[in-house]
């Protein structure tokens, strides 16, 4: 469904991407784990057009998405949900979900995809007229996550989506994420927490300072020895 | 007497009770961990400590003398320093200048001195220079020194947040999520670390975590907040045990 | 009471240009952060197309209004594709220095063009004076620019809190990179912002140029200037905050020359101000959001 | 590099003494007329004006949009001195630049709750209060202004003036104290919460800069014989908050660069009436346009600076290598 | 100093600076003036020049503002090497570079600068040596509109009303004042605006109230004329009087006609007047620049006149002679009048009272000093 085939990026001077090509298939939950400054939250900007890699190119559903504007990108069916959640905070909850569906013309298919956001997250319908900075950082997490689904996107795209929460909101996160894949949503994940997200995920790959530096079926990786000693802590 | 108590502080924001009736007492050289759901006051609690809220309510006592109504340079000057939720470093500035102005209130040469160039300006400066090198080597970012701080990865900048709060020179040291945004590997060394300081400096410290890999890993006792309330005191084995941290906070299976 | 009540309405009527002017001016800054010096000097533009269009071409009001405005949105938007947009990563001091270029370079470049003399205005729109109470005197100039003031305020405030391009709007001035992932085309929103900005100058211009009868090229230096002092003092970002500010600004103004002496009405409103701001630091309507530490 | 080095100040000293002496020697000797000592005059006021300014938006990172209104003070105050009391030149210097620093103890403490464009929107209303109050003041020539003030400020005083104010304000800047300054700009809740007590470095920084913007309207009094309170107005302002970013915030070299620049520039498109504003306003836009952070950004100029791009080379041409 | 004597002498052209506001807020003035002195300097030069010279007139700007003002004279004289210089148009300006080019001994002729203190130090009281002008000053067209108001116009009481930053507009109020009350009127209120200012409604519902015979508005057209138009729109229909400011056919477009009934001004002269001399220069003037002369045109075109003929009876040129010339100056036709300079280096020359009628001046008196 994706393919990022030998992508470099720099920041300035800085050299931050080099040479990362990934794929991920219908259906699937891949994720992205590797150190601070690796690479991925850059990666994932890449994919979604935010930034413009110098060389190498990212297909969509086999479309050459290169350079393409993010918000024709969004507009093909693929979203990110970034990292630092990123909410509009002075506006309420439902017009962060209305601008999620700012693509969406149809007036009824806005108000049925909130509908469902509210059944996934009724705490967000409690809070629907809230301003969205004022919440707490697990309910910004699942407004985030709302929002994005308000687009129905067909590959979504989750940059550290556990950051700062707590252990028992990590658990559920998991589990929305988890439940969303298997209603047919694919997923690239990124997440430091790299037990938690390979137990979900049907693929990995390891970033190291710009480059892919392990690949493979994301049992595999939790039983590696490199992967344990690096990213699980021993 | 505790080196640092707190009684019943509270505070609220328009009509929410953010953090109430909170208590804490810790003594010299105590390395405690404050825990609790996203939302439950464990920032605002810090940031109460740290002068930057004035609580509604309550009084906050270093060494039997009151910090409330202080502003947060003072408070600083009496011994305590923190680092925060959000990494708050002087980004556009080099990582020794970082230090440099941590150690600002230990200057020793006034506005004349530095205007006029008196000679105490240089003994002063090659002070100050010297023992912000002492404290980069410590948190192993000496190599880095020159480097702008916004430059350095996200676990450096963690740990250029804590030396800095130590250039301070405190007796008490409150860090706010230090091991957000780290992998394992990463947080194990911070716990080293913290180890270390909490025994090189005598310190006195207050951390809040989401990773109980460290809390349960390096505090000796744990306060835990739900909705601006203690729930929960106790060692990590009593808090990995308590039924209420386990529903409001850990959840089933407690790692 | 009589000439309380006249001064009220010299008050509110000055107060409804600078209101007018502030409009334009505080929605640009809302959404994209940036003091627009510019702003007053697309007002003169506006003012001279009006000119042109009824002087010159002989047109009629309403027409040389909607001509006016038109331009002035395409000169806002060329304003800020060639002078802001490329300086969106910057330092926003850096835009706001090319604002006072820009500013500068719509002065004198209009000066060269035309000529720094002043410009009279034909009579477009006849004069209706009406007395109330004997004596209060309103003008059918001061009650229309009074209702285009609230219409556009009422207006715009509809825009950009129901519409979805004024979601877009607020989304972008908040975080532009987010907004692309909803699927915002960031340089869209942020051109209709200045098109619907610049055309509220011009039609201050336009209005402002009829009702004074007057125009020169250095005209917008000083409404500009009010605009903005007004825009700040109702809360920057906060359109009926522009309005309440620019009608504050006039009718103290016209207080203190009426009643104080009008040679310290100048400092006496900006003391006024700074005492507003020192009491709300972000204005009249604006909350003083603390920074979440 | 914490010993004093004497060699290296005697040699800068001696540097500016020779400028000094070249000058001064071309002046007497008429190779050079007064246009340029005229231009000299104003360039070193404008650097006065810049480098202060630059320290309180520079470097402590507030935007004060009112420098001029200081300009007036120090100006008038002077003006007033040796033409009302009779007193010498440099007590009126002192006194004038006293009291813009009273005025700006004055102006800094109530507005510094206010925060970005709130106190920029402050500034500029006390710069035009400030002006407003010297237009209605009969005492001090109202509208008319003060003329006949004597020509004291020559080519000597505004040199050492200039350098004395460069240097004060460099050593101030490259001090714990200007690094406490300069946190402020960075992130003022951290500053504060390192020990920095922030209300006092701001109002220092408020006040330092006012003092010699007050030097600068003193020096100018006494070289352009008349003040007007127009020419402190909030154009003048504007004029020297562009030398700053022009310059780069925070780079006191870049100030001086911008004012030595932008005063040539003026000067030498006298003959084209509005046309010179275009072209400055088009110069204006397109030097931010290229450089947004101003010429130095927050860097200093020195002879260094070349060397280390050399090295910068190298570098990035080594990194290429080991990509390959 | 003598180099720039020695090279005025030598020249195959005799150059002569202009020192005027070209941009900056009273660009207008400067403008108008330097269109005038142009149009008679052209003259000359297409008649042979003068001395056998060809004229060159080097107008730098002076941005309306002191400062730049000294600037600007600094460079004429040391870089273009002028003998005189023209300018600036407001007292302010001219102020502003007098000492300059005192310092430097070059002749200074301004055209419009009307404050006494340009040509005489009101310290010392000593007459500056190298500055003059081609203006009658404040005191005389203050007492003239006061003398007119007073005899002509019955009234006892007044209210004045002046633009705030400008020295002109309140130099002719003070005069005016003092003359009204030494014949026994009475001020009723002062009151100020500033010129960038469009709305005057407050202050005027003010003096509304205050009742007075007349009001004294000595300012520049663009305000006046929106002054008399909202004044009338208040209900104020008592005369407003004013000076040479108001002259431009802008007051009756901005004002209109019906607003400026019963409006008097003075003035240097009147584009209506039918004086030969005016009708010809009126004439010239829509010509070459498609419009009609402002009072600030026809003085800068004066003071090309006045500096042309003391350079013709200089002899040779230089500042020096210039100077001594112009102090000399007696009987020079000029459209604002025969000219002559008294003691104090201003010209002798009488003023128009003009009325407003239907939006044309109409020359009501003359008055002689
Ligand atoms: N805007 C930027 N300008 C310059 N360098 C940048 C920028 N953003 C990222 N970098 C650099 O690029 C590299 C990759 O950063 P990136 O944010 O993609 O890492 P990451 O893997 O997402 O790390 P983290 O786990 O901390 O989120 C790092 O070295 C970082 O310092
Ligand atoms: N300045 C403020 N104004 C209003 N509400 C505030 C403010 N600061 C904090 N709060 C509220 O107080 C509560 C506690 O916030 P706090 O930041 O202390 O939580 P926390 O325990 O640190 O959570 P987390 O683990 O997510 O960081 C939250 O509901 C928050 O929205
Ligand atoms: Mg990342
Ligand atoms: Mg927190």
């Amino acid at each position: 469904m994706l393919k990022v085939d030998d992508i470099h990026v720099y920041y300035g001077a800085i050299h931050a991407i080099k040479g990362i090509s990934l794929e991920v298939p219908q259906g699937k939950i891949v994720t992205l784990i590797g150190a601070n400054g690796a690479g991925k939250t850059t990666t994932l900007n890449t994919i979604c057009g935010l930034i413009k890699p110098k060389t190498g190119k990212v297909y969509f559903e086999d479309k050459d998405i290169t350079g393409v504007a993010t918000q024709e990108i969004v507009k093909r069916g693929l979203t990110q949900v970034p990292e630092g959640r990123r909410i509009f905070a002075n506006m309420p909850i439902y017009e962060n979900l209305e601008l999620g569906a700012y693509l969406k013309k149809d007036k009824k298919e806005v108000a049925e995809s909130m509908e469902r956001v509210y059944k996934r997250f009724p705490r967000l319908l409690e809070r629907k007229n809230q301003l969205a900075g004022s919440l707490s950082g697990g309910e910004q997490q699942m407004l985030a996550m709302g929002r994005a689904l308000m687009s129905k996107p067909r590959l979504l795209l989750l940059d550290e989506p556990s950051m700062g929460l707590s252990p028992i909101l990590v658990k559920e996160i998991f589990s929305i994420i988890k439940e969303l894949n298997e209603q047919g949503t694919t997923i690239l994940l990124v997440e430091q927490n790299a037990k938690m997200a390979l137990s979900i995920a049907h693929k990995g790959y390891v970033v190291e300072t710009g480059r892919i530096v392990l690949a493979g079926d994301a049992k595999e990786l939790l039983e590696s020895p490199e992967v344990k000693k690096a990213y699980l802590g021993g | 007497m505790a080196l640092l108590s707190v009684n019943n502080l509270s505070i609220s924001f328009g009509g929410l009770k953010a953090v109430s009736d909170l208590n804490l007492s810790l003594e010299q050289g105590d390395l405690a961990g404050l825990i609790g759901p996203n939302g439950a006051g464990k920032t605002t609690a810090f940031n109460m400590l740290t002068g930057v809220y004035l609580p509604t309510s309550g009084d906050i006592l270093l060494d039997g003398k009151s910090l409330v109504g202080l502003k947060p340079y003072q408070i600083n000057h009496r011994g305590v320093a923190r680092t925060f939720q959000n990494i708050r470093l002087f980004s556009d500035l080099t990582v020794i200048d970082n230090l440099k102005i941590a150690y600002h209130s230990h200057a020793k040469y006034g506005l004349l001195g530095a205007i006029a160039r008196l000679p105490g300006f240089y003994s002063g400066e090659k002070e100050m220079h010297d023992k912000s090198m002492e404290l980069l080597k410590i948190f192993k970012l000496d190599n880095k020194a020159e480097e702008l701080a916004k430059n350095l990865p996200y676990g450096e900048q963690r740990r250029l947040e804590i030396a800095r709060a130590m250039a301070t020179q405190p007796r008490v040291l409150l860090l706010d999520e230090p091991a957000a945004g780290m992998n394992p590997q990463e947080t194990h060394d911070l716990m080293e670390l913290i180890r270390w300081i909490r025994h090189e400096f005598g310190l006195t410290i207050l951390l809040i975590e989401h990773d109980m890999s460290l809390v349960m890993g390096v505090c000796e006792k744990i306060y835990v907040l739900d909705y601006g309330q203690i729930i929960a005191v106790g060692t990590p084995d009593d808090i990995r045990n308590n039924p209420r941290v386990i529903e409001a906070y850990l959840g089933e299976e407690a790692s | 009471m009589e000439v309380f009540l006249q001064q009220l309405i010299n008050g509110v009527s000055l107060g409804s240009i600078y209101a007018l002017i502030a409009l334009g001016y505080t929605m640009v800054y809302g959404i994209v952060q940036l003091i627009n010096f510019a702003h007053g000097d697309v007002y003169m533009v506006g003012a001279y197309l009006g000119f042109f269009a009824t002087a010159i071409l002989g047109w009629s009001f309403l027409p040389a209004l909607l001509m006016s405005m038109f331009v002035c949105a395409c000169l806002g938007v060329t304003i800020e594709k060639l002078a802001y947009k490329p300086l969106r990563m910057a330092p926003r001091i850096a835009a706001l220095i090319t604002a006072i270029g820009v500013s500068l370079f719509l002065e004198y470049g209009m000066m060269l063009l035309v000529g720094p003399q002043v410009r009279t205005f034909p009579q477009v729109l006849t004069e209706v004076q009406w007395k109330l109470f004997g004596s209060i005197t309103v003008t059918n100039r001061q009650v229309i620019i009074l209702v285009v003031t609230i219409a556009l305020m009422l207006l715009l405030q509809y825009i950009v809190h129901k519409t979805m391009i004024g979601k877009a709007m607020r989304a972008v001035s908040h975080d532009k990179q987010a907004a692309q992932l909803m699927g915002i085309n960031v340089n869209n929103t942020i051109s209709a912002t200045f098109a619907i900005g610049s055309s509220l100058a011009a039609a201050a211009g336009v209005l402002v140029g009829i009702y004074y009868n007057a125009i020169n090229p250095l005209m917008g230096i000083m409404p500009g200037l009010k605009a903005f002092v007004a825009a700040v003092l109702g809360g920057i970002g906060i359109i009926p905050g522009a309005m309440t500010g620019g009608f504050l600004l006039g009718i103290v103004e016209a207080m203190v020359s009426g009643y104080g002496k009008s040679l310290y009405r100048d400092p006496v409103a900006f003391i006024i101000l700074i005492i507003i701001l020192i009491v709300k630091p972000a204005g009249l309507f604006g909350k003083n959001i603390r920074e979440k530490v | 590099m914490f010993e004093r080095k004497l060699g290296k100040q005697f040699g800068i000293l001696l540097l500016l003494v020779a400028f000094w002496g070249v000058v001064e020697f071309m002046l007497k000797t008429g190779i050079l007329n007064p246009f340029y000592e005229l231009n000299l005059i104003l360039i070193g006021i404008n650097i006065i004006l810049a480098v202060s300014l630059n320290l309180i938006n520079g470097f402590n990172g507030q935007f004060s949009i009112g420098h001029a209104g200081f300009m007036a003070v120090g100006a008038y105050g002077a003006a007033i001195i040796t033409l009302k009391a009779q007193l010498p030149f440099a007590m009126a210097l002192l006194f004038g630049a006293v009291l813009a620093g009273i005025f700006g103890l004055l102006v800094g403490l109530p507005t510094l709750r206010l925060r970005g464009d709130y106190l920029a929107i402050a500034t500029l209303g006390f710069g035009e209060i400030i002006r407003g109050m010297i237009v209605n003041i009969d005492y001090i020539g109202g509208a008319y202004g003060l003329s006949g003030i004597p020509k004291l400020a020559n080519w000597t005083w505004i040199f050492a003036l200039t350098v004395l104010t460069v240097i004060v304000i460099a050593n101030f800047v490259n001090s714990t104290h200007g690094r406490a300054t300069i946190s402020i700009r960075e992130n003022e809740i951290a500053a504060e919460a390192m020990g920095i007590n922030t209300t006092k470095y701001k109002v220092m920084a408020f006040v330092i800069g006012s003092f010699f913007a007050g030097l600068a309207g003193g020096l100018h009094a006494h070289y352009f014989y008349t003040i007007q309170p127009n020419t402190f107005n909030f154009l003048k302002s504007f004029d020297i908050l562009v030398m700053v970013v022009l310059g780069g915030q925070g780079s006191i070299t870049g100030s001086i660069i911008a004012a030595v620049g932008l005063t040539i520039l003026s000067a030498s498109l006298q003959s084209l009436a509005a046309l010179r504003l275009v072209i400055y306003a088009l110069l204006l836009i397109v030097i931010m346009l290229f450089r947004p952070q101003g010429l130095m950004g927050t860097k200093e100029f020195s002879l260094k600076m070349f060397r280390k791009k050399s090295k910068d080379k190298e570098g990035k041409q080594h990194g290429s290598a080991v990509g390959q | 100093g003598g180099g720039g004597e020695q090279k005025a002498a030598d020249a195959k052209e005799i150059v002569i600076g202009g020192n005027f506001e070209m941009s900056g807020n009273v660009a207008t003035f400067g403008t108008a003036a330097v269109n005038g002195a142009k149009l008679y300097f052209e003259e000359v030069n297409a008649a042979g020049g003068v001395l056998d010279k060809q004229i060159k007139f080097v107008t730098l700007d002076n941005k309306s503002d002191a400062t730049e003002s000294a600037n600007v004279a600094t460079r004429l004289i040391t870089q273009d090497k002028v003998v005189a210089i023209l300018g600036a148009t407001t007292s302010g300006n001219t102020l502003g570079y007098i000492q300059v080019a005192a310092d430097n001994k070059i002749p200074v002729l301004s055209s419009s600068a009307t404050n006494p203190d340009v040509t005489v130090d009101p310290n010392t009281k000593a007459v500056r040596d190298y500055i003059f002008r081609a203006c009658f000053i404040d005191p005389f067209q203050g007492t003239v509109m006061a003398n007119f108001s007073m005899q002509d116009l019955q009234a006892k009481t007044a209210v004045i009303y002046v633009d705030n930053q400008s020295p002109y507009s309140k130099g002719l109020a003070q005069f005016f004042e003092e003359s009204f009350v030494k014949q026994g009127g009475t001020i009723v209120g002062r009151e100020a605006y500033v010129p960038e200012d469009q709305d005057f409604k407050a202050t005027l519902t003010k003096i509304k109230g205050m009742n007075p015979d007349v009001i004294y508005l000595p300012g520049y057209y663009e305000q006046v004329g929106k002054i008399v138009k909202q004044g009338r729109e208040l209900g104020i229909d008592v005369p407003f009087l004013g000076g040479d400011g108001w002259d431009s056919p802008k007051l009756a477009e901005i004002a209109g006609p019906a607003a400026l009934a019963g409006t008097f001004f003075s003035n240097h002269y009147s584009s209506e007047q039918d004086d030969p001399n005016v009708v010809a220069f009126v004439e010239k003037y829509k010509g070459k620049y498609g419009e009609t002369p402002d009072s600030m045109a026809a003085l800068g075109y004066d003071a090309a006149v006045l500096i042309v003929e003391a350079i013709k009876n200089s002899g040779d040129g230089t500042p020096e002679k210039i100077k001594e010339a112009l102090a000399a100056t007696k009987d020079v036709q000029a459209v604002t009048g025969k000219l002559s300079l008294d003691a104090n280096h201003n010209p002798i020359k009488g003023a128009a009272i003009l009325e407003m009628v239907d939006g044309k001046q109409v020359y009501k008196t003359y008055v002689n000093p």
